[in-house]
């Protein structure tokens, strides 16, 4: 079984986003089921993975049989097992949330069985893309899976139609011109060493270290995988994507795309272009432009009025926390950047769950709608709650460990860029303090009469959230305390991989 | 003032330099301040420490920093 | 795990439990009461040692109790019960869980052992203060709320940052006096600054405490200032700064009272005052004056919990809040008053009462350490907070001239709180030796000597003369006086929003430039030259841009980067 | 070397549609001209002079040299089907957005989104 799952792993969503849809045309009833079945199964393979390499160490597989430098291969550490199963278990809760249906827009088309199963597909498919991007180990095949997994959440993105269709198309352009720079850096690498596989890669650049071309390729490269990850300043597709995205798909797209970016760039930067003198300018860079990008992510969402808008923000806030730890490239900011991608991932998806679901059923997206959620919906609100402090970075919950981690980090790195890092973080909890408690305090202090416009006999009295998405949210609050409380035993489990990881590449390198 | 008036302050005063008489013959060094071992010291504190409290507070800063109440209305809070 | 039971918060947050599942059935039920006996009787059984577990990989030490904890649990217990018993006619589910969650987290705090641990229960603090100010139900509250809020956020900021780097420069786990000059030491010091609400950070308590019920601003009086006072204590004793920062303290607040028109914001403004005393006594550092700061604490918790208790009832009883439109009300309230009384001689520190035993401790360490300006500053505040609290306010709230306010008749678990509060300041005012054997430092203290009672008397009778002459001029007036919080509500807020404006991107930075540049700096011209006139509102941006600039910075960014890498590395 | 320039200058021309036009469909074709840019690279990566396509004929041992690498090409198949797909969607999205907004301006189009 060890050996088939990491094929599983890929090939299940690929496979399975070709077969939904045609489940849909043909039975229509089963798709929701067929879609879970699929999902609870490639979960179950990242699970088997995540405690196979936990237990007996990386896996290396070979595409077809054909093995590196040669063939296509995927590969299975403790980095890239925890951010498969990361996705794998988002794409669960948001296949669940698929449920809810994406149409908001009044343009858009109704919702028919097809659609449904074209939707799920999608998103299958793009589960695959990412899954891809974590597992390959080879540059170019990385490409190929971005181009998927982007194409698939285009799709999604869009399927909102209205406005969503323009988020949809600025995002497309945006990200393909990122692929465009990643591809054009991948040619010169290949140019340079006739080589598209990571560990073959790494360990031929020393001897083209000399070469200005290099510098090129790296740079070509961070850049590309910088707006993806959206690092400031090229965070510009983020807000009206994340925000004009329809509910279940934004759910996951928010949660994990930009994060399995800034994994790639982690990959490539931090593990296999980190020795030469490009790699390590193009990371201190990353420092500095994600100081900025914590700071303004976090100004702006506070300057935000509407709700989903500023938890995009937010995002692009965190996803600049990430990448100072990627940047940094220590071992415990490496867990710091992990940790965070995954409590971010975890309490943001919950948050775009809850706040899309209230966002299409209020019939508005501002803080004021909130007013008076608490006492009509406890358990959805308190689950809100858990996120959001854990955006904040209240103890117990994931969100705390994330940023003492890379705090820690930060004084351990010291020098301006330490310092810079460490008050930049401080300074977005505090930010995020006042976005977040801003919606609490409507949600929890306020009763609907104080909206503006006050039309609560109009509104029933009971939960906010349908089930589609009151359980993921539910779920995902439960998960962001469990990764809290068992916050170290996680860094036991990572931690060894990467220091043995970066050990074996530099033991490579002559 | 009216007599009472008068009436009135005169027991005043007269309470508290009996006060300060039995301070005064009490020993009273006890914390180093010059006011609690000089005739009257504790009494002339008080009356001119209140003083310059209420002429400062009333007279000064009241002026330099008093608005009325709907002065932070519409503005934008946090 | 039996342990567990003798820790007083857990009592409290069991509490929070019991209200939760009552919550339709809670007017009326005095969960707190019983609960906050509870942990009252559970510190008075004599808890001692510690109760210590590993969490997520970090030891945690939740009761490490010695007598300086065990002081501040105790008097925390105590005003939490009379809190409960005060407000248990009115309070909401909501409101007795946070209230519960609130002294929980300070009775847990000053027992806490460890920096973590420590953290955990001071952002509690703040989280469920800030909880208890909401549920004043009033935009006001709302709106200060979120002031109290950004101030204590960042102060829980600080605390973090400096404890994050004290544990990472390989500090003791274990709370204990920092190494000074330190960064952690200068960070967690600002921390516990803004929680002792030392000026100019101090705004956030005379903005928000008067926004609470009236229940509420009971709690609030007692916890927040009084755990920092613990908290420079134990981590700072004898740090010199402190000295003078206390004594201007100390008179700051008397100097805004004496103006101030809103009572509960008057009293406010005393807190400020009175843990000014405790701020100079942990800096001058002395046993005597340490232990003097700890029993002030205790003094002053108690007394200032009656005064809001006594504003509070003013407030219950006619709705109203504004001195100046008070008056005339005492008659139909006649204990309430008598007991504002108490509260008010004790907190001038007359002697019989209990302000007096613990404040001139205070004073005659500064004394004794022949600082002679603190000395005298700190008899100046004394002087100041009798002519406020205890002339000026009882005078336009409860005597003065009658408006024909409309009285309600007050409940009796509210007369009934004010009455144990007032007996407990007279209690231990009379028997002083109750409260001198649970100091924690070693010093032997008299303060009912003839020169001390003669001495305060007199200053007391001369304020009041001067009161007496002074008191149309001390006539409250509506309006309201700018404090340090104009600071960060306009031109901080301007700040923030210009950035915002810039962050957004280019194009808005052009316009703002060419176009509100101009306004904005004449209407900072025109503010300037009519102070009273309200500033004007903007209008946020729509912070977007086109994605040709994401690309165009994409671009740069190759550009730059490899211009950087050639630097660095030339050829 | 001179088709290597003229990617790059290919490359960057696509990047400043990209950037400088207002039209989204411009911006669209743009970007198409950016990711021919990289096929062109890619493929005169590749090239050589007099080489031929590495298929094994009949006569002789086979000469590496003789070879052009075949591999770049083959990648580029792989591109140059994201690419088209990519395009697909993009145009699909185009019309919805012309019958939606009645315009392809995006500074307009943002306007009408507030």
């Amino acid at each position: 079984m060890r050996e088939l799952l990491p094929g599983l792993l890929v090939a299940l969503p690929l496979v399975g986003a070709a077969l939904v849809p045609l489940v849909a045309a043909l039975f229509r009833r089963t798709t929701r089921v067929a879609a879970l079945t699929l999902h609870a199964a490639i979960f179950a393979a990242a699970l088997g993975l995540f405690w196979s390499a936990a237990a007996a160490g990386p896996i290396r597989y070979a595409v077809g049989g054909w093995p590196g430098p040669w063939g296509i291969e995927l590969w299975f550490d403790g980095l890239s097992t925890l951010i498969a199963l990361l996705v794998a278990g988002m794409a669960c809760f948001a296949s669940f949330a698929q449920t809810f249906g994406p149409d908001r827009d009044r343009t858009a088309p109704a919702s028919t069985p097809l659609r449904e199963g074209l939707l799920r597909g999608a998103l299958l498919l793009l589960v695959g893309g990412l899954l891809g991007i974590v597992a390959t180990r080879d540059v170019f095949n990385l490409f190929v899976f971005l181009e998927i997994s982007s194409l698939a959440a285009y799709t999604l993105v869009a399927s909102g139609g209205g406005r969503s269709t323009v988020a949809a198309f600025r995002y497309l352009l945006a990200g393909t011109a990122a692929g465009s720079l990643y591809l054009f850096g991948v040619g010169f690498l290949y140019a340079l060493t006739g080589t598209l596989n990571m560990d073959d890669l790494a360990a031929r650049l020393p001897s083209v270290e000399a070469d200005a071309a290099l510098t090129v390729a790296v740079v070509l490269i961070a850049v590309g995988l910088s707006i993806k990850a959206a690092l400031f300043p090229l965070h510009g597709w983020l807000p009206d994507t994340y925000v004009y995205t329809p509910t279940p798909a934004a759910g996951f797209i928010a949660a994990v795309m930009a994060k399995v970016s800034a994994y790639a760039l982690l990959r490539l930067l931090g593990e296999v272009l980190a020795g030469t003198t490009a790699g390590a300018v193009v990371l201190e860079i990353m420092i500095w432009l994600g100081v900025a990008g914590v700071v303004a992510g976090g100004v702006l969402a506070v300057a935000q009025r509407a709700v989903t808008r500023m938890l995009a923000w937010s995002s692009i806030s965190a996803m600049g926390m990430i990448l100072i730890g990627v940047g940094m490239g220590s071992a415990l900011a490496i867990t710091g950047a992990l940790f965070h991608m995954a409590a971010h991932a975890l309490a943001k998806g919950c948050l775009f769950f809850g706040a899309g679901g209230i966002r299409a059923l209020e019939d508005g997206d501002g803080v004021d709608r909130w007013a008076g959620l608490g006492s009509r919906a406890p358990w959805t609100l308190a689950a809100l709650t858990v996120a959001a402090l854990s955006m904040i970075g209240i103890p117990p919950t994931a969100g705390f460990f994330s940023k003492y981690y890379l705090l820690s980090a930060s004084i351990a790195a010291g020098g301006p860029a330490g310092i810079a890092a460490f008050a930049a973080i401080i300074l977005s909890s505090l930010l995020a303090t006042v976005y977040f408690l801003r919606v609490l305090e409507a949600a929890w202090f306020r009763t609907p009469g104080d909206a503006p416009e006050a039309d609560s006999e109009r509104r029933p009295p009971g939960p906010v959230l349908p089930r589609p998405l009151a359980v993921p949210v539910v779920g995902l609050a439960v998960l962001v305390l469990l990764t809290g409380i068992f916050a170290r035993p996680f860094e036991r489990h990572v931690l060894p991989d990467w220091e043995s990881g970066t050990a074996r590449i530099s033991a490579e390198a002559p | 003032m009216s007599r009472r008036t008068v009436a009135r302050l005169g027991v005043a005063v007269a309470a508290l330099t009996a006060f300060d008489v039995i301070g005064f013959l009490s020993g009273a060094e006890h914390h180093g301040g010059i006011w609690n071992s000089v005739p009257l010291g504790d009494l002339a504190l008080g009356v001119l420490g209140a003083g310059v409290l209420v002429w400062f507070s009333k007279r000064i800063l009241k002026r330099l920093l008093s608005r009325p109440e709907s002065y932070y209305d519409g503005t934008r809070q946090p | 795990m039996s342990a567990l039971f003798l820790h007083p918060a857990f009592w409290l947050f069991i509490g929070i439990v019991v209200v939760f599942a009552n919550r339709r059935r809670m007017p009326g039920m005095p969960v707190g009461v019983i609960v906050a006996l509870g942990a009252l009787l559970a510190l008075l059984r004599g808890v001692e040692g510690t109760l210590e577990t590993t969490v997520a990989g970090f030891r945690l030490v939740w009761f490490h109790a010695d007598r300086l904890s065990l002081l501040f649990a105790l008097v925390f217990a105590i005003v939490a019960l009379l809190g409960f018993l005060y407000g248990s006619h009115r309070m909401r589910a909501g409101e007795t869980a946070a209230a519960l969650l609130y002294a929980g987290s300070a009775i847990a705090t000053v027992l806490a052992g460890d920096w973590i641990t420590f953290f955990v229960f001071w952002e509690a603090m703040a989280l469920s203060s800030l909880a208890l100010i909401w549920q004043g139900g009033t935009a006001g509250a709302r709106r200060a709320g979120m002031r109290y809020l950004l101030v204590h956020a960042t102060g829980g900021a600080l605390l973090f940052a400096g404890i994050a780097l004290h544990l990472a420069g390989g500090g003791e786990t274990s709370l204990g006096a920092l190494a000074s000059d330190s960064p952690p030491f200068w960070l967690i010091l600002g921390a516990v600054a803004i929680n002792a609400a030392i000026p100019p950070l101090h705004v956030w308590l005379t903005d928000a405490y008067p926004e609470a019920s009236t229940s509420g601003s009971v709690f609030l009086s007692a916890f927040t200032t009084k755990t920092a006072v613990y908290a420079l204590l134990r981590l700072f004793p004898g740090t010199e700064i402190l000295v003078p920062l206390g004594a201007a303290m100390a008179l700051y607040g008397v100097v805004f009272a004496v103006i101030e028109n809103d009572i509960r914001r008057l009293l406010g403004y005393h807190i400020v005052s009175q843990v000014g005393y405790m701020v100079a006594a942990v800096g001058i550092g002395t046993p005597l004056a340490l232990n003097g700061a700890a029993s002030h604490a205790f003094s002053h918790i108690l007394y200032k919990a009656l005064l809001f208790m006594g504003a509070g009832a003013a407030i219950e009883a006619t709705g109203l809040r504004r001195l100046s439109d008070l008056g005339g009300i005492s008659r139909q309230m006649r204990f309430a008053v008598a007991m504002y009384a108490v509260g008010a001689l004790s907190i001038s520190g007359a002697p019989l009462f209990n302000g007096f035993i613990s404040k001139s401790m205070i004073v005659s360490a500064a004394g004794e350490e022949h600082l002679l300006w603190t000395e005298l500053l700190l008899v100046l505040a004394a002087v100041g907070t009798f002519l406020s609290v205890g002339l000026k306010l009882p005078w336009f709230a409860f005597f003065g001239e009658r408006r024909g306010v409309a009285v309600r008749p007050l409940p009796t678990n509210l007369l009934a709180a004010m009455g144990i509060g007032g007996a407990l300041c007279l209690l231990y005012g009379l028997f002083p030796h109750l409260l001198y054997s649970r100091l924690p430092y070693l010093a032997t203290y008299a303060p009912y000597t003839l020169d001390h009672v003669v001495s305060t008397a007199q200053l007391l009778l001369a304020t009041g003369l001067v009161f007496y002459l002074a008191r149309k001029t001390l006539a409250p007036s509506p309006g309201l006086a700018l404090d340090t919080d104009w600071l960060y509500r306009i031109p901080l807020a301007r700040a923030v929003s210009a950035t915002t404006g810039a962050l957004a991107g280019v194009g808005p930075v052009v316009s703002t430039l060419r176009g509100e540049a101009v306004t904005r700096l004449d209407s900072a011209a025109r503010r300037l030259a009519a102070p009273g006139a309200p500033p004007r509102r903007r209008e946020s941006f729509a912070f977007r841009a086109s994605i040709g600039w994401t690309v165009l910075f994409a671009a740069v960014a190759v550009v730059i980067t490899w211009l950087v890498v050639w630097l660095r590395n030339p050829g | 070397m001179t088709t290597y320039a003229f990617a790059a200058a290919l490359f960057t021309l696509g990047i400043a549609g990209m950037a400088l036009l207002p039209n989204l469909l411009r911006k669209l074709l743009a970007m198409n001209v950016m990711q021919v840019a990289v096929i062109v690279f890619f493929v005169s990566l590749a090239f050589k002079d007099g080489a031929t396509v590495p298929i094994l004929g009949q006569g002789g041992a086979p000469q590496a040299a003789e070879f052009m690498n075949p591999l770049p090409h083959t990648l580029m198949l792989t591109a140059i089907v994201v690419s088209v797909s990519t395009t697909g969607l993009a145009l699909g999205l185009l019309v919805r957005i012309r019958s939606r907004f009645e315009t392809l301006n995006e500074r307009r189009l943002l306007d009408k989104l507030r």
